[in-house]
């Protein structure tokens, strides 16, 4: 039925197209051509006009009524602290261009409908003139180099790795299709060897688990992060491109199949503090699912997100995991309730390298326990890989 | 002094012109031809033109209607989509209750293939193709191209890399569908997509004989353009097309084998397990051996082409407009030097400027600032060139038409388009920026929007030279208002949504809190898409109908231009002109000079006169 | 132009430079090697820029003299030889770009060989980590 | 301001140069659009070999070692092995020899002597093929004898110092000691790659790793691109040799402009061979 109605709206236009051609046709017959060429001029210059001056009206107008989609406005302030830069570097941009964007439609459209022709009129034979020609070729030059440094300076600044000794948190996200691990250190805050070549069914990540520094890393449900503190990430890839983007932290960064990239970035809202934030703004004050009216909110449902914003097939749209910005008490509360892939469900099992070895630091009385569990765990994902 | 009339014209060809004598070799159209060397394998250049531009229709129809059906699925994803089935088949998924949806794969191809058709068989192909065969030989007074026979080479490598992509389309497999950039290893792994197997193959053979086209169309326009000339015609005397139409030509020649270098290796890497592009990969439950290649070199060799290939697009769309602003306003483009030197400084530069596509691809940080300083610098030759533009308005007396309408639209669309353009090369605003809805929105208008509008300028103004008829006025007019605003409508409400964040290649935006809050002016988009869409088959319907039932042409000069491809015959036979060839005198655009309205390029100077040119 | 004898000599001046460059470029490389002398090794800055030079002097000779682009006219040449100057921040963002995947890689592998040696239990498998330093090796498959 | 009779005059000229083609003004370049389009070509194909070269650049300078060439390149027929780069010395001999009768085969169409041309394109011919044998043999040396793939690289370089503990049986000796940057080949025997074992100066035992893959494939694959010139340009040769034979060129009257377009292409060939024999054989 859409496709009917849609098809039925494209033959109407071009049959109603045509038909006002023929009228305007016959009326020009009517009138003669040189009184209809002067009318049709008249209109036209004067749609010119209008049009010019409807396209800055309503460019200033959506920017007006759209400016909380803009960077650093409304509900769109940056989380993290480079994300100010970027967005203050936006709006200088926003200001140059949209000066020259003003000047230049108003006087394409207004040199438009004020010389339209008119028959025998005489034009003013005006080849060039170097003087112009020399100031509208440096201004240009000088409002990009405004551009250009300030963009580099922040860039530059944003992309900078992080020191030796500077106190950060390395994470890595690796994607695939389609989804993302996340992978923190655990407690000896330095991420464990991988080796794509180890990937299994119950080792997705491929870690080594001879490097005793995989022991205590553990794959998190979520991103969990505290607020004030940098954070390093880690980004790569097991099969294709991916892009770990964080919108509202203004973070992008490709994941690549053997070339690890990076992205450092200091989160400075937690969750909590957006969303209260979210609640000035209208938009967000509208039910979540529209089909349930008295459900939550927007500003309560909301969430940052982790997207994939780099083509990797067909799941690409559906790439999502949430991300939570909380204090750092609370961060260390979640850390310390977070188990270790490896002693939960690997230590003991047949794919243990160490298997009937005793690690340095591990309590001797628990492994037993330990054991137990893990196994369950991995029949569980056996069946399921089965069943797949 | 006063303008030519026909006979003072004809006149002066016949005692300033020359004869070559090629009546003596060729027979022109005195020589009975059967209608295959006439019309298909036709090495005149005029018939070349008009196949590229007739296949470049037809794509264009194919690759828009592709944007409304994905734009539906963007707009619409509830909708049912049931009635597409015949035209689709199994790529509409039928649920239990006969609801009908989009399979994602196919949502995919149908972005990717939207993208390569528009940009290489319209754009690259139905657009410079066209208007380099059918202006240089006429503009410069030459008989036909250096060689006619690669001439129509290019044109039937096009024709073959058009039926290898029209398969492509077909395959239960499906066309390719990992976006029109093909990076890999999305593309070079068929496991890694239903799209990558079979269609990736097809896509890469079709766009390598397409390289081939391009190659051997660049190679005769360069050689026929600086070879060719008539007498007079020195290079500062060429109208701004056929400047535009070489330095297009030659950043095709340069930067077209660099692509194919990169096939090249995909190629290798997909068929013969080679690890150029491909490192450490676990995909399919399987650990490949590749190790040690580099996905970001793919990416590297393809911007070195793709960056080119943009101004490759928009190069002949401005050469056509600066042409058809300064023949309609009766007035000389301003500052042609200017403008050639803005166009050389443009197409230098788009070799030096690739890894802007790839800030944020894992590109080091380091090497990006040079990339941002020479794209930026960019803006310098493009906004001359819009004062430029503008000025050319200024004091004329300008006269409204499908042609000069959309050649203003083409300005206004340039703009619009490039300023957005700034925000995008510089890397600090592109990390949020960067493969959002704000990407698309800029680079639809800049080279999508303005580059069609540059060509429906072209083909107003020249549909006569080619047809011997005018296109109808007012179905022009109409199109034009309609595409304006609608491309407006269509294109300004998605740099807001880039702006929001939302990233393009999306099939759905429902799962993300952050960006599915746009459905409204989604589904606005897609409203104005439609609408859009139909005023272009309003198009095409002109376009088919005033070939057969315009408006005859019965001046040889009907827009008064000074141009030497209005000395011709309103229907040039092989040849071009019967007997002699004009000599030129003096530059295209002695408009308004000394209050004559126009004196034609053939026209020798007057007792005193100053060369126009001279003073540049 | 020359005429037909003085060609004719400037072929076979030709055909011997090329020969002679060929063979100081060979020489270079297997005495900078140690191929000749055994135990000379000549620096990498000395030989690169050297092979490179003659390398770049025999190409310029082939296009001037046996594609006769001496003889034709300044425009030609400048139309055919300017465009391939485009291709020097082509080199120069790739080279960057090459050794800019060595460091990330290398950064992981260093990031990765922290704490390692220093622990005792590591036997085999750290060996092979080791091993695979070099990241295009071919990594082993047994585990 | 020109006056008419100049314009005639000129003109005259114009066509009397240049047969064939229809222009009325001088040739900005003296050379004809068949030479134009030739010199355009190469200049893209230039940029295609540019492509790959670049690449391999990048790719080169991403591996923390690379083969030492006159280590990989060092057989010569006959069994000899210990030939650092003496077997592509001869081949790019071969290739500069073609070259230059090349250039006497255009000499002599400039001159008009038809069989001058036939006689120095047929020894261009003779070099095109004898160079197209050497890398045939080339090739297949380092397929069959050292095992060299397109996946698989089994020329290396030492990272560290360190002593074999055991021997190939050839040349490397159990207890042998190398240093840094050392290169090695591991032999293929019986169906799998043999890698040695070794131990480093810290003490721990390891195998021989495998080379850069990137090395073989694009080894393989650029100079099989180059090769693919030579080949195309040797079918070109011989088409346009036959041609000339008949006497073709000779009666169009335009100094064997085919031969020269032709020879262009052959020059370009060996132009190209300059930067292949540079980046994988030299440094």
């Amino acid at each position: 039925m859409t496709g009917f109605i849609i098809l039925l709206a494209i033959v109407l236009v071009v049959v109603i197209s045509v038909q006002i051609g023929k009228i305007v046709e016959l009326a020009n017959k009517i009138r003669g051509q040189e009184e209809s060429d002067r009318i049709n001029a008249d209109r036209t210059a004067f749609w010119l006009l209008v049009f010019g001056i409807a396209l800055i009206l309503g460019t200033i107008w959506s920017c007006y009524h759209y400016k909380n989609f803009m960077l650093g406005y409304g509900p769109h302030e940056a989380a993290s602290i480079h994300g100010k830069k970027v967005d203050s570097i936006f709006n200088l941009t926003v200001i140059l261009t949209g000066i020259v964007f003003v000047l230049t439609q108003v006087a394409l459209f207004y040199f438009a409908f004020k010389y339209k022709g008119r028959p025998g009129k005489k034009v003013l034979f005006i080849p060039h003139n170097n003087k112009l020609e020399f100031y509208w070729t440096i201004t240009p030059a000088i409002v990009m180099t405004i551009l250009v440094v300030s963009g580099l300076m922040a860039w530059n600044e944003i992309m900078a790795d992080v020191k030796e000794d500077e106190d950060f948190i390395e994470i890595e996200a690796v994607a695939y299709q389609f989804a993302w691990d996340i992978r923190y250190p655990g407690k000896d805050h330095k991420l464990g060897t991988r080796n794509y070549k180890l990937i299994s069914g119950t080792n997705g990540l491929g870690m080594d688990w001879t490097d005793p520094k995989t022991h205590d890393d553990f794959i998190a449900d979520q991103i969990v992060l505290p607020k004030g503190k940098k954070v390093r990430v880690r980004i790569t890839s097991k099969d294709v491109l991916h892009n770990f983007y964080l919108p509202q932290f203004r973070v992008k960064m490709d994941a690549i199949p053997g070339l690890p990239t990076y992205f450092v970035f200091t989160p400075e809202k937690t969750l909590d503090e957006y969303k209260l934030e979210l609640r000035k703004y209208p938009e967000y004050l509208e039910p979540s699912d529209p089909k349930d009216p008295f459900g939550p909110k927007k500003w309560e449902t909301f969430t940052y997100e982790l997207g994939c914003a780099e083509l990797c097939g067909i799941g690409h749209y559906s790439m999502r995991k949430v991300v939570k910005i909380v204090s750092p008490k609370e961060y260390e509360e979640w850390f310390n309730k977070q188990n270790s892939v490896y002693f939960s469900t690997v230590r003991n099992t047949d794919d243990d390298p160490n298997k009937g070895k005793v690690l340095a630091g591990e309590p001797i009385t628990t492994s037993v326990e330990t054991k137990e569990k893990v196994d369950t765990t991995v029949i569980i994902s056996k069946e399921s890989l089965n069943k797949k | 002094m006063a303008a030519l009339t026909h006979l003072e014209e004809e006149k002066l060809i016949k005692e300033q012109g020359y004869n070559d004598h090629f009546y003596d070799h060729h027979h022109g159209d005195k020589h009975q031809m059967g209608f295959i060397t006439k019309y298909i394998f036709c090495q005149d250049h005029k018939i070349i033109a008009k196949q590229f531009l007739i296949t470049g229709i037809i794509w264009a129809i194919i690759g828009a209607a592709m944007s409304v059906i994905f734009r539906l699925q963007l707009g619409f994803p509830e909708a049912d989509m049931a009635w597409l089935r015949p035209f689709l088949g199994k790529w509409i998924v039928v649920n239990d209750d006969g609801i009908g949806s989009l399979d994602p794969n196919f949502y995919y191809a149908l972005v990717t293939m939207h993208g390569t058709i528009i940009v290489f068989f319209v754009l690259t192909a139905g657009l410079s193709g066209t208007f380099s065969n059918l202006l240089i030989p006429l503009q410069i007074g030459a008989r036909d191209m250096a060689s006619g026979f690669l001439n129509m080479l290019s044109y039937w490598f096009f024709f073959l890399s058009s039926v290898i992509m029209l398969a492509s389309l077909v395959l239960s497999t499906g066309p390719f569908s990992g976006g029109w950039t093909a990076y890999p290893p999305l593309s070079a792994l068929p496991q890694a997509s239903q799209g990558s197997g079979t269609g990736m193959t097809l896509w890469l053979i079709s766009l390598t004989f397409f390289v081939v086209s391009v190659l051997l169309g660049g190679v005769n326009y360069i050689t026929t353009i600086l070879n060719l000339r008539t007498k007079g015609m020195s290079m500062w005397r060429m109208p701004l097309t056929i400047w535009a139409f070489l330095i297009t030509a030659i950043i095709g020649l340069l930067s077209f084998p660099v692509l194919v270098a990169g096939f090249l290796l995909l190629m290798f890497d997909r068929g013969m397990g080679t690890s150029f592009y491909l490192s450490e990969i676990f995909i399919g439950g399987q650990a490949l051996d590749n190790v040690g290649g580099s996905p970001v070199l793919f990416q590297h060799l393809f911007w070195f082409l793709g960056h080119p290939e943009v101004y490759i697009i928009i190069l002949p769309a401005m050469g056509l407009v600066s042409e058809i602003l300064s023949v309609h306003s009766r007035k000389p483009i301003f500052g042609y030097k200017a403008m050639v030197f803005s166009m050389l400084a443009i197409a230098f530069l788009s070799f030096i400027v690739w890894a802007h596509h790839m800030f944020m691809a894992g590109v080091n940080p380091f090497i990006s600032n040079f990339f941002v300083l020479f794209t930026l610098i960019i803006a310098v030759p493009s906004a001359v060139k819009v004062f430029n533009w503008i000025a050319t308005l200024y004091g004329g007396n300008v006269r409204f038409n499908s042609a000069s309408l959309f050649a203003i639209g083409f300005v206004s669309m340039f703009i619009s388009g490039g300023l957005t353009g700034i925000f995008l090369g510089n890397s600090t605003i592109d990390i949020q920026q960067h493969d959002t809805y704000f990407v698309v929105a800029h680079f639809h208008i800049v080279m999508g929007i303005a580059a069609f509008f540059g060509m429906f300028a072209g083909i107003y103004n020249w549909f006569p030279k080619m047809y011997g008829r005018f296109m109808n006025e007012t179905l022009g007019q109409i199109h034009f208002w309609g595409t304006l605003i609608g491309a407006y409508l269509i294109f300004g409400p998605m740099h807001y949504i880039g702006l929001a964040g939302v990233p393009r290649r999306y099939f759905r935006f429902d799962s993300f809190e952050t960006f599915k809050q746009f459905d409204a002016l989604n589904q606005f988009i897609t409203v104005c898409a439609i609408i859009v869409f139909a005023l272009q088959i309003l198009f095409v319907v002109n376009f088919f109908y005033s070939i057969w039932k315009g408006k005859k042409v019965t001046s040889k000069n009907p827009w008064e231009s000074n141009t030497l491809e209005w000395t011709t015959p309103i229907k040039p036979g092989h040849g071009n002109w019967e007997g002699n060839i004009p000599t030129v005198n003096r530059w295209p655009y002695d408009y308004g000079k000394d209050g004559v309205d126009f004196i034609p390029q053939i026209k020798p100077l007057a007792e005193g006169e100053q060369h126009s040119e001279l003073h540049q | 132009m020359l005429n037909y004898e003085e060609s004719k000599k400037v072929v076979f001046k030709g055909l011997i430079l090329l020969a002679v460059v060929t063979l100081i470029e060979v020489a270079i490389a297997l005495i900078g090697n140690g191929h000749i002398i055994e135990g000379m090794h000549w620096p990498k800055w000395l030989m690169y820029p050297l092979m490179i030079s003659l390398s770049l002097y025999k190409a310029y000779f082939i296009v001037y003299e046996f594609m006769h682009m001496r003889y034709e006219v300044r425009g030609l040449s400048l139309s055919v030889l300017m465009p391939t100057v485009l291709l020097v921040w082509g080199l120069i963002a790739f080279a960057n770009e090459g050794m800019h995947w060595n460091t990330s890689r290398a950064q992981i592998k260093e990031k990765n060989a922290i704490g390692l040696k220093s622990d005792g239990q590591s036997s085999k498998s750290s060996s092979e980590i080791h091993s695979s330093e070099v990241p295009a090796t071919e990594a082993p498959a047994t585990h | 301001m020109i006056t008419e009779h100049v314009m005639t005059d000129e003109h005259n000229h114009g066509t009397h140069d240049t047969p064939g083609s229809w222009n009325g003004a001088a040739e900005p370049f003296k050379a004809s659009y068949g030479k134009l389009m030739m010199w355009y070509f190469l200049l893209s194909d230039a940029f295609t070999f540019a492509g790959f070269l670049i690449s391999y650049g990048a790719l080169r300078l991403s591996m923390p070692s690379w083969p030492l060439p006159d280590f990989v390149f060092s057989t010569l027929p006959g069994g000899i092995t210990h030939a650092p780069l003496i077997f592509v010395t001869i081949m790019t001999f071969v290739l500069i020899l073609s070259s230059v009768t090349m250039v006497r085969a255009v000499q002599e169409g400039h001159r008009g002597n038809q069989s001058g041309v036939v006689k120095w394109m047929f020894f261009t011919i003779v070099g095109g093929l004898i160079f197209l044998g050497c890398q045939a043999w080339e090739w297949t040396t380092l397929i069959k004898g050292e095992s060299m793939t397109v996946w698989t690289n089994p020329f290396g370089r030492h990272i560290e110092d360190g002593v074999y503990l055991e021997g190939d049986g050839h040349d490397i000796k159990a207890g042998q000691a190398f240093t840094v940057g050392a290169p090695y080949l591991i032999h293929y025997h019986d169906g799998h790659y043999n890698q040695l074992k070794y131990k480093n100066s810290a003490g721990e035992v390891k195998e021989q790793a495998f080379g850069p893959k990137a090395f073989g494939a694009l080894f393989f694959f650029i100079t099989g691109f180059h090769g693919f010139h030579v080949f195309s340009g040797v079918v070109f040769l011989l088409i346009i040799m036959l041609n000339a034979m008949t006497g073709l060129y000779q009666n169009r009257g335009n100094h064997y402009e085919m031969v020269e377009k032709i020879g262009l292409y052959w020059h370009f060939v060996d132009l190209v061979w300059v930067f292949v024999f540079l980046v994988f054989y030299l440094l």
